[in-house]
């Protein structure tokens, strides 16, 4: 039996919520950045899906392109996680809120 | 026409002198303070001169008896949004582009020790050329553009240079005009978009857009639309509550050109704009701002009969004045309007040559209060007489500038409006009430030894008032030649209304039958 | 096995190199910077890298220029493989970027020194970003829009955490990082299901795609272009997905604050007015509603929040929200004179942000730390130039008349009213105002908040009233001052009357003075002639 | 000669410059002499004309001339120019005249005052208004020349502007005039609604075409005018306050003058009155009012001005009683008598002032007669002639009124006459009280607290008071005045050719008369009626006060505070308006209409202070709200997607 496009989708809505959701529960931050990767990936996984859906490659494509893009976050992300952990050890997501109003 | 552009001169003259003046000033600042203020001195008082000269030269030039737009000259500016220069002048304008140059000089004279600083003559500079592009304007945004940059020199004259809740003042007088004139310009660009689209031409030309069709809704609206700004700026009742502080705040300078001529952009908005452009509104809604005028005319008198601020009384003053000319504007006859405009004139005249007193009072004893003065006559009986001359003129009694306009527009609105004209006519009474008994407060009664150095006018300040006096006179015996420059473009303005609006002037003079019966009812309460 | 067969066919495409030229020396200039800041094995001194960074970004400005009459003369043209559209309207904001370049370097290099901070990250930073922006606006692929804005927003990330020194440098980042791969995420994923209803992320495919089918049930293309909103509202700070400027704008190092302000929007609104206009205008009747209320809402929350602040960085954050409404006006016109309009606008704003931020780097003072509006008191007298350089932008912005910043209001509005939003024109007026009230604070406090005893009236030359009565009348001012703005101005003068403790001169580099100097000239002169960037505007739009 | 019309307000007003750019050089008295000769050359110039106008033949009598247009807006056309007709040359004659003698008076008697300059150029200001008020060609110019005098009697009596009750008196004077004059100006419009012009001449042509309504209203409204000039019911209380001005001006403005102005203009709108006879019985009403009103309060007063003010009173309305009646001619000449009498009464009780040193109770004079024989002489022919003691002045002129009266209704006979017999009474006791009876003032002596002591006076050394006549500046024109009151009655005898006035008037007030009802007999019995109540008058007055000043029965306090009118209109009238117009400010203008603008902008600075605390600094709120919106727009695009 076949599994139909719209399993994969699902799933990938399923992947886009519970990153969504996950980045607003956790707070510390490598981990909502992980959420963001898995978003990322949701987006990643619909478009293989519609490619294979339009038979068009271009979709497959871009998904090296987001990938690509994930990866370069993923550094300057870890860098300036990075600096503020250098500033105090085990910063979580809450701990800096100097700037509002 | 006359090949020489006489009004963009007029407009750009002071405002070029008010960018030069400070790079000169600054460009001399560290070499010798004296000659940055010779130079500020010179500059400012060769721009305003100039303008008066020219201002002088295009009443010279103006063609009495012909009701059209004199001297118009028109350049493209912003061709893609179809904005161009075009500045004109009618019989509406004219006047008050000459008080508006006479009164820039005075207000100059006027400022005390501030004249030598190069910052404070630049923004009245700028303010001028501000408030004469507005009166010339014929492209209404322009028009706006100059209405709006009003508020800038103000806003730093206030609270720059102002007194001790200048802050307070300006930032409510600039907010609160500023908020008014977002319908303003809303209201313009949406009436430009309607006349786009009828005629496929986008302009901004009064004249052309007086042309344009407008149902009777968007009429209305975009009537209220306008008329929301002029009665901020005017101000109208109930609009007004800025005018008492920043009139309050401001130094002398500042006071006298709101006071004399920044209450007449709004006036004159209504005049050139409302009536204009949106004759069947103003007909359908004319008896509301009538209302509101009477209102303001009564209000104002009372507010003013007890307050005990000089500068204050003379704002309500203001404001009865400017009920007035609301009334006199919306009555939609001849005489009526003819007397608004001409009242214009005079009030910015003698309400200048008011606060001027005040001000010179001020700078003697350091209070605006009458509570702290007395019996001043026995000290200064020329400041007393001046001051009698002005009030009575302000009272409106006959034989001074007061009086003419304030006849013309009761007298003109009693033809159409009876009942609003019999209440405005008390608000004479009223303002001779809190004159009067302010002039008893502060000149009459004997001197408290606080005010024994209290000087008689200057010879400067005697200098900068004996002009207005002489107007206040000179308009009040003489007004021919004035009326017979403003009544040939009144006239026109009000035919195009009642043919537009449908307004109906009953004719003086030939009774007719339907007025008889009307008049029992007229004669019948007037006689209870 | 079939893949592979048609892997074997894909055909490189040719590239139009003139076409991307500006991106190219953007992006090479930044890698040549960063390879002699590695290699060079003493300190280069931050002068030549600034001299540099003027250099190429000059150099893009020619080569955008060029492009520009390219365009002109022989109109527009799509390049490397359709992926790009060159027309006068991307030209236009390429333009607007190498402009933005130029000054954004000549501000950067003074506070670089006066910072002490070595290295030509800053800068190759900066013309990284901006090549991303110029292909956002660019692009004609929803893809290459994500590309453009990946490398557009993460050197505007490093940006923002640049200043190690402080602490809120950090936290901006990080906020600004997260919440931007967040967006960025959504962006994606709006993409891809655009890309499923479509079948295709070519924006002219797209659009020919939805001008020749009717789709049976469009949701999923409604959801796409939910999310790729999102992605918009997130870099053109909409309300409400605006929430992370404040904090970013306060935090980044003020220079890196004006260039970030100017390049984002510059992206954001050049990708976002392509799409929605070129490829989703077919949809105009779903999205206008939602720009409508997005425009309310951005323009009300900016007025009304910049109204309470006392940080300026902070308060001119929420300005440029409010500024990013009155695009949105343009936009959600959705006609020809709304895009000319916004782009109008998006040049008015971007000089504008960087003359204000330039002054308030460097009244900021070493250290970046004075930006309490407080600390303005008295700039009037001390500084006059500085001073009245910074009323003329901060009244520009309130859209004083005879400035760029009139006349951009003036033209989103005529497009709002010429679409008959007319509740939208008077709202957007009346938030204007509302904002003109913080503008005129600072303006207040720089040049009237001088203590009474010294501002106090000529006419009050018989003093006894003066002094003495003043801070009572203040104060009792301040009880009767409702107007908010008012009583805090009420508040100042009452303080003001004690005497201000006023800070000494700051000193503004001679190269940051040149910035400014174009940034208010270009505000006061095309205000007064309006009639190049008029005519420039139009002919974008007509190119587009 | 009729072309020199223009120089009759012309001199006055020249005088009136030249004070005012040089009266302080001219000093003290040229300056009073210049304004006298001016006032003289004005005389000179109006008898010329006058003679002009007497070469006439009686129908031709009227002559325009105008000087220029005033204004001039489309069909408002108001000229400034003058009407000469009989009536017109009435007035200026008398008012010139009057004037003339009482310029003279005041050098004398402001010698010590030291703005003795600006007196007389506010006396200059004052004649050319009232001149050119009588003169007028328009009801605009006459209004004009109305608000003129106004003023000047505001300036005058406030004169002495030192002293809080002169201040406020002259206040009071001119706001109720304003009050007047708003009735006067709602005429004018209307009459130029109805008739499209305000030139007497136009108007009174166009009289056919208005309906009578309308009339009665313009009647009535002017009627308002006038009664606020003249101080008729409920507009007299100014004129008793009035009296704090120099006694000269209380001759020449609030005596002679001025307060007739009202009684001039309703002559010269005689046409109107006559096609409105229901305003015609209104103002006879309220003046026959008035007259006896007036009269009751001046039987109880002390002060001595303030007598002669209410008896002012009492006279004017002797006047409106005529004019509403319809007999002009006797108005006139009640006026012209009046004013020689009464300014005659007002000028000997100036020097009784003066030579008491600014004593003005009744009560504390007496027995003045022996020490001031001229004044005394004089102001007893004043007296008898206001009393109506034949053949003095007063005897014919009243008695024209009161026949006039009857002939309109018995009530208002009757209450004229009682006036009459109360008028012969109370002058009759203020002038016993004060030159006859024991003397009451040496000890009396006041301790110099005449706050203008310099001004007004000779400010004598605080020694013995020693009365005396004035020296002659003041001396000749109570004679001339006194000789006047005598015989002034000559000029209208009720045999028929004899009636000068009454021919020479005629053709102006176009009064087709009533006594024409009577028979010569029922005429000779009217005169004898009123001789005999003015002798009964004169009688009562000697037997109750030429030996007594003590009768208190007399003086009730209800008339010693005059009917409690004034106490009424400062209770309700002032008092009200005050708190009203408090309230307004303090409540309506800082509470409402403010509140309304900084209310907003406190409302938005609110909100904007409420929003603030969603900013709350947390990073995964900012994403909540960012998904949160993006779950509202998944939402409406779920919603547009279904429907």
């Amino acid at each position: 039996m076949t599994v139909s496009a719209s399993w994969y989708l699902t799933l990938a809505a399923a992947m886009f919520t519970i990153g969504a959701v996950g980045l607003l529960v956790r707070r510390n931050v490598l981990v909502m950045f992980m959420c963001v990767e898995l978003m990322l990936n949701a987006a990643n996984l619909t478009f293989v899906t519609f490619a294979r859906e339009l038979d068009d490659i271009g979709g497959q494509a871009v998904v090296f392109f987001v990938l690509v893009v994930a990866a370069a976050e993923v550094v300057v992300g870890l860098g300036i996680i990075v600096a503020i952990y250098r500033r105090r050890l085990g910063a979580t997501a809450d701990d800096v809120h100097v700037l509002k109003g | 026409m006359s090949s020489f552009p006489y009004l963009t001169v007029l407009v750009l003259l002071p405002a070029g002198a008010a960018f030069v003046l400070p790079v000169v000033a600054s460009l001399l600042a560290p070499s010798s303070p004296q000659a940055e203020r010779r130079a500020v001195q010179v500059i400012g008082w060769a721009a305003v001169l100039a303008t008066l000269g020219v201002a002088i030269a295009v009443l010279a030039t103006f063609a009495s008896g012909s009701g059209g737009f004199q001297l118009v000259s028109s350049h493209a500016w912003i061709s893609s949004l179809g904005i161009r220069w075009t500045l004109g002048v009618d019989g509406i304008s004219l006047f008050l582009v000459l008080m508006t140059a006479l009164l820039f000089p005075i207000a100059l004279a006027a400022a005390g020790p501030r004249r030598h600083d190069p910052t404070f003559v630049a923004w009245l500079l700028l303010l001028e050329a501000g408030c004469l592009g507005s009166f010339l304007s014929l492209d209404v945004l322009v028009f706006f553009l100059f209405f709006e940059l009003t508020l800038v020199p103000v806003y730093f004259i206030m609270s720059g240079f102002g007194h001790e809740r200048r802050g307070y003042a300006a930032t409510k007088f600039f907010l609160y005009t500023l908020g008014a004139s977002a319908f303003l310009l809303v209201g313009i660009l949406a009436l430009v978009a309607i006349h786009a689209g009828q005629t496929g031409v986008t302009t901004f030309d009064v004249r052309a857009l007086a042309s344009t069709h407008l149902s009777d809704t968007a009429g209305v609206l975009l009537f209220l639309a306008f008329t929301a700004a002029f009665a901020v700026k005017a101000p109208i009742f109930p609009f007004h509550t800025w005018s008492p502080d920043a009139y309050r705040e401001s130094p002398a300078a500042g006071t006298v050109i709101l006071a004399g001529v920044m209450a007449k952009l709004g006036t004159y908005g209504i005049v050139r704009f409302d009536l204009e452009l949106f004759p069947k509104a103003v007909v359908t809604l004319a008896p509301w701002l009538l209302t509101l005028g009477v209102i303001g005319i009564i209000y104002g008198g009372v507010v003013a009969a007890v307050q005990h601020d000089l500068k204050r009384l003379v704002a309500y003053s203001s404001l009865a004045h400017i009920g007035f000319i609301v009334v006199g504007a919306f009555a939609l006859t001849g005489p009526a309007l003819s007397g608004a405009v001409l009242q214009m004139v005079n009030h910015g005249i003698y309400t200048t040559a008011l606060f001027l007193l005040v001000a010179m009072i001020y700078r003697r004893s350091g209070s605006f209060s009458v509570r702290d003065l007395t019996g001043l006559q026995a000290k200064a009986p020329v400041m007393a007489g001046m001051f009698t001359v002005v009030m009575l003129a302000s009272i409106g009694v006959p034989g001074l500038s007061g009086f003419i306009g304030e006849f013309l527009i009761l007298s003109g609105t009693f033809l159409t409006h009876r009942w609003w004209a019999v209440v405005a006519t008390g608000g004479v009474v009223i303002a001779a009430v809190y004159l009067l008994w302010a002039y008893q407060q502060v000149f009459h009664g004997k001197p408290t030894p606080a005010e024994k150095g209290f000087k008689e006018v200057s010879w400067r300040e005697s200098a900068y008032m004996a002009p207005l006096i002489a107007l206040i006179v000179l308009l009040g015996v003489f007004p021919g030649p004035v009326l017979s420059r403003i009544t040939p473009s009144v006239d026109l303005l009000v035919n195009h209304v009642e043919q537009v609006g449908h307004a109906t002037v009953p004719p003086a003079g030939q009774p007719v039958a339907n007025l008889t019966a009307k008049l029992t009812s007229a004669g019948g309460k007037a006689a209870r | 096995m079939s893949l592979l067969a048609v892997a074997g066919t894909i055909a490189t495409p040719h590239i139009d190199y003139t076409a991307i030229m500006p991106e190219l020396i953007c992006i090479g200039g930044a890698l040549l910077l960063l390879l002699a800041g590695a290699l060079s094995v003493r300190q280069i001194p931050t002068g030549v890298y600034t001299a540099a960074t003027l250099a190429i970004s000059v150099a893009a400005l020619v080569a955008s220029l060029v492009l520009w009459h390219i365009v002109q003369l022989h109109g527009a043209f799509a390049a490397v493989a359709k992926s790009l559209d060159i027309d006068g309207f991307s030209v236009a904001f390429v333009v607007l970027s190498s402009c933005i370049l130029v000054v954004a370097a000549l501000v950067a290099d003074g506070y670089l020194r006066r910072e002490g901070i070595a290295g030509p990250e800053y800068h190759a930073l900066a013309l990284l970003a901006a090549s991303g922006a110029m292909f956002m606006a660019a692009a004609n692929d929803l893809i290459v829009i994500f590309l453009g804005l990946e490398i557009m927003s993460i050197p505007l990330y490093i940006l923002a955490g640049l200043d190690q020194r402080r602490q809120e440098s950090g936290e901006a980042a990080m906020k600004y990082f997260v919440l931007g791969a967040f967006s960025s995420a959504i962006f994606v994923y709006g993409i891809a299901l655009t890309y499923g209803a479509t079948g295709s992320t070519n924006l002219a495919q797209i659009a020919s795609y939805l001008a020749n089918n009717v789709l049976t049930s469009n949701g999923l293309l409604l959801a796409g272009l939910a999310l790729l909103l999102v992605g918009f509202g997130f870099k053109i700070a909409a309300v409400p997905f605006h929430m992370w400027t404040p904090d970013v704008y306060q935090g980044a190092p003020t220079p890196a604050t004006g260039f970030m302000a100017a390049i984002a929007k510059v992206g954001g609104f050049a990708a976002l007015l392509r799409v929605f206009f070129s490829s989703l205008s077919t949809l105009a009747v779903d999205w206008k509603p939602i720009l409508f209320v997005l425009a309310i809402l951005t323009l009300v929350t900016g007025a009304v929040l910049g109204l309470v602040q006392r940080d300026i960085k902070r308060m001119l954050a929420y300005s440029s929200i409010n500024h990013a409404g009155f695009i949105l006006l343009g936009l959600q016109a959705a006609a020809a004179s709304g895009i000319a309009a916004s782009l109008y606008y998006v040049f008015v704003y971007a000089f504008l942000v960087l003359g204000s931020f330039t002054v308030i780097a460097f009244v900021g003072e070493r250290g970046d730390r004075h930006h309490e509006i407080e600390g303005y008191r008295g700039l009037g007298r001390r500084q006059p130039v500085l001073a009245l350089a910074f009323a003329i932008l901060l009244l520009a912005q309130a859209g004083a008349p005879f400035t760029t910043g009139f006349l951009g209001k003036l033209y989103v509005v005529q497009a709002a009213v010429q679409a008959h939003s007319y509740a939208l024109a008077v709202i957007a007026m009346l938030s204007g105002a509302v904002a003109a009230a913080f503008y005129l604070r600072v303006v207040f406090v720089m040049y009237g908040g001088a203590p009474a005893a010294q501002a106090a009236p000529a006419e009050s030359i018989a003093g006894d009233g003066g002094g003495a009565g003043t801070a009572a009348d203040a104060s009792s001012g301040l009880a009767t001052a409702a107007v908010a703005v008012a009583a805090e101005v009420g508040t100042e003068v009452a303080s003001a009357a004690g005497g201000d403790a006023a800070p000494d001169r700051v000193e503004v580099p001679a190269l940051a003075q040149v910035g400014l100097f174009l940034t208010v000239a270009f505000t006061v002169v095309l205000g007064i002639w309006p009639a190049p960037l008029f005519d420039f505007v139009h002919a974008a739009q007509l190119l587009f | 000669m009729l072309h020199a019309a223009f120089l009759i307000p012309l001199f006055p007003f020249l005088g009136f410059l030249l004070l005012t750019a040089g009266g302080r050089k001219l000093g003290n008295p040229r300056a009073g002499w210049l304004a006298t000769i001016m006032v003289l050359a004005s005389f000179v110039t109006t008898i010329v004309v006058f003679a002009g106008l007497l070469g006439r033949a009686a129908g031709a009598r009227s002559y325009d001339q105008t000087w220029y247009t005033w204004l001039s807006v489309d069909r408002l056309h108001v000229s400034a120019g003058v009407l000469i007709d009989p009536l017109s040359m009435t007035m200026a004659l008398f008012v010139t005249g009057v004037s003339t003698l009482i310029h003279l008076y005041s050098i004398g008697y402001m010698e010590h005052d030291e703005n003795f300059p600006k007196f007389f150029l506010y006396l200059n200001l004052f004649v050319s208004s009232m001149l050119i008020l009588v003169l007028a060609d328009n009801f605009l110019l006459t209004f004009l020349g109305w608000e003129g005098v106004g003023v000047c009697s505001y300036f005058l009596i406030a004169f002495w502007f030192d002293r809080p009750s002169a201040a406020s008196a002259g206040k009071k004077a001119m706001i109720f005039n304003r009050i007047g004059d708003a009735g006067f100006l709602l005429a004018m419009f209307l009459t130029f609604e109805r008739t499209g012009s305000l030139q007497y001449r136009t108007v009174f042509a166009q009289l056919g075409h208005v309906g009578t309504p309308s009339l009665t209203a313009i009647a009535l409204l002017l009627f308002l005018g006038a009664a606020g000039k003249s101080a008729q019911l409920p507009l007299y209380p100014w004129l008793a306050d009035a009296m704090e001005g120099p006694t000269p001006v209380s001759a020449l403005i609030h005596a002679a003058t001025m307060v007739t102005a009202g009684v001039y203009l309703m002559c010269r709108i005689a046409p109107i009155l006559h096609l409105a006879p229901d305003a015609a019985h209104v103002v006879a009403i309220v003046g026959a009012a008035t007259a006896f009103l007036g009269a009751t309060i001046a039987c109880a007063q002390d002060d001595i001005k303030k007598i002669l003010a209410y008896s002012t009173i009492s006279q004017l309305g002797y006047m409106f009683l005529a004019a509403g009646v319809g007999a002009y001619v006797a108005a006139i000449f009640l006026m012209l008598t009046h004013a020689f009498y009464k300014a005659l009464l007002f000028l000997g009780a100036g020097s009784v002032i003066h030579a008491m040193d600014d004593e003005q109770d009744t009560k504390r004079f007496g027995a003045l007669a022996r020490l001031m024989p001229v004044t005394s002489v004089t102001f007893l022919i004043g007296w008898l002639s206001i009393g109506g003691v034949p053949p003095f002045s007063g005897f014919w002129s009243k008695g024209d009124v009161l026949m006039n009266a009857y002939s309109l209704s018995p009530v208002l006979y009757a209450v004229a006459a009682l006036t009459a017999l109360l008028t012969a009474y109370y002058l009759g006791r203020c002038y016993l009280l004060t030159f006859s009876g024991q003397q009451r003032w040496s000890e009396a002596r006041r301790s110099g607290d005449g706050t203008h002591g310099a001004a007004e006076g000779d400010g004598s050394p605080a020694g013995a008071l020693h009365p005396h006549d004035p020296g002659w500046v003041m001396r000749l024109p109570l004679v001339v005045l006194a000789a006047a009151s005598a015989v002034a009655g000559i000029i209208n005898l009720p045999f028929h050719p004899l009636d000068y006035l009454e021919r020479w008037l005629t053709p102006v007030v176009g009064s087709e008369l009533l006594q024409l009802h009577f028979s010569t007999g029922a005429q000779w019995a009217f005169a004898l009626g009123d001789a005999v109540l003015a002798a009964f008058g004169v009688a009562i007055a000697l037997g109750l006060w030429r030996s007594t000043s003590e009768h208190a029965e007399l003086e009730p306090a209800f008339l010693r505070r005059a009917w409690y009118v004034d106490w009424a209109y400062d209770r309700f009238l002032a008092h009200g308006s005050t708190e009203l117009a408090e309230v307004t400010s303090a409540d309506v203008e800082t509470k409402v209409i403010d509140g309304a603008v900084n209310g907003f902008g406190a409302l938005v600075a609110g909100a904007g202070r409420r929003l603030r605390r969603v900013q709350t600094g947390y990073v995964r709120n900012y994403a909540l709200g960012l998904l949160g919106g993006l779950v509202v727009l998944l939402a409406y695009v779920a919603v547009r997607a279904v429907s």
